[in-house]
């Protein structure tokens, strides 16, 4: 078991994800590896599906994990994942190895999560294997230039999705909520929560709680992304803060009773332009758009018991 | 002989993990800026240490937090998440080193 | 040259039954499989299989396995139908109707049905006899009731074991009316052997030709 | 020693599966395919095996499933038929590329349309060049052999690649021929337990699959090509210490069948091969000077002993039981492999193509008649006005 880490002074020090790899200088799915990793510890194998923390990685035929790590297709981290848990139990339990059973953790984007990995993870999480599957959630194909994926927020410009004068929100749809996809149909599912590298003590407990699980459990982390979002690299993990306290993301974890619990609710919302305005793939959009998208915070934050009492936008 | 030259690999590819750091992608030079602490003002909280995505910051019990400028990319989180305004960011230039 | 006759194997016996799907598919199979089975013990060269379009099978959807049964080593093994019969036998006996299960048999061939019903009854449903020579009845249900698995399907082993059902009287009325292995040999491999001795105390083997007459 | 049994490919395979010790299972149904995995199913849920049998979410999670496995070390199987093959095709290249040398067992079916259950190579044909071992057996029991032969090949440390076990759907994987079950402790002499260099163990941390850049590829690429190449020898002992061990002998690469002094001869690959056989029998037996070369290892594409067999003969039709459209020399796969075997020995020998079975349709003992026929023709004027001919149509 792994113990709750109780302050940052009291997290390992121990680095499993260390100096060296091609990510964007201030890239929030780098840390998101990083914060995951040091929680996970030494007794750990990665899966990475295709994606940026794959390419940007291991770029030059090495990566930056000291534990091992795998590559997978971005369709199919969790039936990767599936494989290695139930090669680990079967040769065990068969005496071809006296190693101990590791932690497994796929780290997928939100196209290998919410999109085209969808079916692999939804599978594993049926057939109830014992793993981590983490989302680190960028909101877009990033690797691939900046392509729209289920998770890019409504009225976000992609290069699929560019704002024009006949489309001039950029992006029409609201995002896929993975989560509660993965919340409500997985009987097998042993625990599930959303994070952020803006919370890191936070990150790093539910990485536990998801590792310390036996049977699948989903971890859905909100990793800002400097070059997709369009906002200077020193403000990651103030952007990731600010759509927990706008209510664009929102912290909590589901209990034993598939019931959601808050794990951080903001003293007081602020306005979601706030968090809009800080990013340049927002720059496009009306107050109409603007509206829609605080009235999406509103939804999201109700659907999980956060009150949204939200001060108006500002005129 | 071919113009082209190759690269050795290993089996399949496969490689050792690293110990402690990815000698196959320095990144130090990517740095325009470089974060410089200011020892006096710094409460140890951590709050740097842990938001570098690179892990460039790391806890020495005697010398307080130490920035590893082989791969620092300069991206300035350290910087920004500082509550009390002990890291700064300085022209890369700046420096001899 | 005559191709045909190029491609002949003689003494080549082919067996064919047909059954209601589901209910009765594992009945067809172990039909065939218990006599090819017995012909293996004497010698002789078998194959079995099941009609694979009529797969994957529905509930009373007309379906057929097969059996081949030779004195030399079997030239035709991927010819998936038996296109010539020697003998034909029905799990159910309304399968008379609809169904051409008489066709392309040889002269001299076998009729078995799962019937209560007489000779005579199952004859008038019977529009070409064709080459038919003997029709035998057999209330093999009266004597073992269908096995209903899945197990066993599509080329995987039967865990329940062969001739467990009415296979056996059915398979045992086949032997009767024509020796195509011996009736011990038939009993060492079907699991209901009581109801393979009834069934081949019991079966009636009728020369088609008396029933025209009467007909 | 073993046990004689009649059973289908399909069952043979789960013998061979359950023999080899196989820890991870990853399944889909699929016809004809589905019954090796009834039955492997049957055979943990009886106890007869213990392995991991997972339920895989299609093709594709099947393979993934069992890339994971073999990587964390475990010997692992699945399997597919038809469209099937096609819908994992991602995942194929990964596999053989980080040289984890798992096996899946192909029970052939064409592709859509028509959609129907029966046999064609194309769905297995179309993975030809993904770096994986592919052979085809034309009996259950060389099904069952098959399997045991590639695992042993393919987690040879030569070799380290995976294994296509092919067999004709229905007529090998379902119609029931006699095999002989070899006893298990045969089966632990011949086949050593599965050893990786490289598997993930948190002892002996390693990066596996890493992206590389431009100038790394050749060398990656070649190693692969050195392995899919360097495997003809261990394909071959192989063969041999299977002979020594279980008394059954195949030839590794092609087996030859009444080709001594024949004049013609049909070359293909699968179960119709023995339908071809039976017609040389027969037309021997009215003095015709005709045989049958069957091919049994098709990656690596034994283009040496393809030479050797093919080029005593004044003509060879080749049978492509697989759908090619557009495909050089109007026929298929295989005609434009034994071609390219051939080419530097000039026009000495002539080569026709023959499509038959497709859909899964028998091929006839008339048909393979017609193509001897054609052949002798061939053989006697030493004219080709036709180069390929799809059947019944054309011939």
């Amino acid at each position: 078991m792994l113990e709750e880490i109780k302050s940052l002074r009291k997290a390992p020090r121990e680095e499993c994800y260390v100096p060296g790899h091609r990510t964007c200088a201030g890239c929030g799915p780098a840390l998101t590896y990083r914060q995951v990793a040091k929680a996970a510890g030494k007794n750990t194998i990665f899966i990475g599906p295709t994606g940026c923390m794959y390419v940007a990685n291991t770029s030059y035929g090495c990566g930056p994990w000291t534990v091992p790590w795998i590559h997978a297709q971005i369709t199919n981290g969790g039936a990767v994942a599936s494989g290695i848990e139930a090669a680990y139990k079967a040769i065990i339990r068969k005496k071809k190895t006296d190693a101990e059973f590791p932690a497994i953790i796929v780290m997928a984007g939100d196209g290998g999560s919410t999109d085209i990995g969808l079916q692999a993870l939804s599978a594993a999480f049926y057939r109830g294997h014992d793993i981590l599957f983490i989302c680190y959630d960028n909101e877009s194909y990033a690797n691939t230039g900046i392509q729209t994926s289920p998770t890019t927020p409504y009225g976000a410009w992609t290069t699929f999705t560019p704002a024009g004068p006949v489309v001039p929100e950029g992006k029409k749809l609201l995002p896929k909520d993975n989560p509660k996809i993965m919340a409500h149909g997985h009987p097998e599912l042993k625990y599930l929560a959303t994070a952020s590298i803006g919370y890191p003590l936070d990150l790093m407990n539910k990485v536990r709680k998801g590792i310390n699980a036996k049977g699948p459990a989903y971890l859905h982390i909100h990793a800002p992304c400097p070059k997709g979002w369009s906002f200077p690299s020193d403000k990651t993990v103030e952007l990731a803060k600010l759509a927990v306290d706008t209510g664009m993301f929102q912290l909590y974890e589901l209990t034993e009773d598939r019931q959601y619990r808050v794990t951080y609710q903001p003293k007081e919302l602020k306005p979601v332009e706030e968090y809009l305005k800080l990013q340049g793939r927002f720059a496009h959009l009306q107050p109409e758009h603007v509206a829609k998208l605080q009235n999406f915070a509103q939804g999201r934050l109700q659907e999980v018991g956060i009150e949204a009492t939200v001060p108006p936008a500002a005129e | 002989m071919s113009a082209h030259a190759t690269k050795e690999i290993p089996f399949a590819g496969t490689v050792p993990s690293p110990q402690t750091e990815n000698e196959g992608m320095i990144t130090g030079h990517w740095r325009t800026r470089r974060p410089v602490i200011d020892r006096d003002k710094c409460t140890e909280c951590l709050m740097c240490w842990i938001s570098c995505p690179d892990a460039c910051i790391t806890q020495d019990d005697n010398k307080g937090l130490q920035f590893n400028m082989k791969y620092c990319k300069g991206c300035g989180i350290c910087t920004t998440t500082c509550p009390v305004g002990a890291i700064t960011n300085v022209p890369e230039l700046d420096f001899a080193d | 040259m005559n191709v045909e006759k190029l491609f002949e194997e003689p003494g080549l016996k082919q067996i064919t039954v047909w059954a209601r799907g589901v209910l009765e598919n594992k009945e067809a199979r172990d039909v065939v499989v218990a006599l090819t089975e017995a012909a293996a013990k004497e010698g002789k060269y078998v194959q079995a299989w099941e009609n694979y379009v009529d797969l994957p099978d529905r509930i009373y959807v007309p379906v057929r396995a097969y059996g081949k049964i030779g004195e030399q080593p079997l030239e035709s093994k991927y010819v998936y139908e038996n296109e010539v019969p020697d003998i034909v036998a029905l799990t159910e006996e309304t399968l008379v109707k609809g169904n051409p299960i008489l066709q392309g048999v040889k002269p001299g061939s076998v009729l078995v049905v799962n019937t209560k019903r007489s000779p005579q009854e199952i004859a008038k449903f019977i529009k070409d006899f064709g080459n038919l020579q003997t029709l035998v009845t057999i209330d093999a249900s009266g004597l073992g009731s269908a096995v209903i698995t899945l197990s066993g399907a599509e080329g995987a082993t039967d865990a329940s074991g062969i001739g467990g059902g009415m296979s056996a009287p059915l398979a045992a009325a086949i032997v009767k009316a024509t020796n195509i292995v011996s009736f011990e040999n038939l009993l060492s491999i079907v699991k209901n052997k009581e109801a393979a001795e009834f069934g081949f105390e019991r079966a009636q083997v009728v020369d088609v030709k008396t029933l025209q007459i009467a007909g | 020693m073993g046990e004689k049994k009649r059973i289908s490919g399909c069952v043979a395979v789960a013998n061979a599966v359950k023999l080899a010790d196989v820890d991870v299972i990853c399944s889909y149904p699929i016809r004809p395919y589905t019954g090796i995995m009834s039955e492997l199913a049957r055979m943990v849920a009886d106890g007869e095996l213990d392995a991991e049998f997972i339920h895989g979410e299609g093709e594709h999670g099947q393979l993934s499933v069992v890339y994971g496995a073999s990587a964390a070390g475990a010997r692992a199987f699945t399997g597919s038929s038809g469209v099937g093959v096609t819908y994992a095709m991602e995942v194929y290249s990964p596999i053989s590329g980080e040289r984890f040398p798992l096996q899946m067992a192909i029970a052939d079916r064409t592709l859509d349309p028509p959609g129907d259950f029966g046999s064609e190579h194309t769905d297995a044909l179309c993975c030809r060049d993904q770096g994986w071992l592919q052979g085809w057996a034309s009996t259950p029991q060389e099904a069952l052999d098959m399997t045991l032969m590639w695992y042993r090949i393919g987690e040879d440390p030569r070799v380290l690649l995976p294994q296509y076990a092919c067999q004709d759907g229905y007529f090998v994987s379902h119609i029931l021929g006699e095999v002989d079950i070899p006893a298990a402790a045969q089966v632990k002499e011949f086949l050593p337990p599965y050893k990786n260099h490289h598997t993930l163990d948190t002892r002996k941390p390693q990066i596996i699959g890493a992206q590389i850049e431009p100038v790394m590829g050749p060398p990656l690429q070649y190693q692969r090509y050195n392995a899919v190449e360097g495997s003809r020898k261990v394909i071959a002992e192989v063969h041999e210490e299977f002979a020594k061990i279980f008394g059954r002998k195949y030839a590794p690469f092609v087996e030859e069948y009444m080709t001594e002094d024949a004049d013609v001869a049909i070359f293909m690959q699968g179960g119709h091969a023995e339908t071809a056989k039976i017609v040389a029998r027969r037309l021997r037996n009215l003095g015709e000077k005709v045989g049958v070369v069957r091919l049994r290892t098709f990656r690596p594409f034994p283009t040496q002993e393809v030479r050797e067999a093919l080029s005593k003969f004044k003509a060879v039709g080749v049978v492509d039981n697989s759908a090619n459209f557009g495909i050089s020399g109007g026929a298929g796969v295989l005609l434009t492999e034994a071609r390219t075997a051939l080419y530097n020995l000039g026009d000495k020998v002539k080569t026709l193509g023959f499509v038959a079975g497709l859909g899964g349709e028998m091929i006839t003992h008339e048909e393979f008649y017609r193509m001897f026929n054609k052949l002798k023709e061939v053989a006697k004027t030493g004219k080709v006005d036709k180069e390929s001919f799809w059947l019944p149509f054309e011939l």
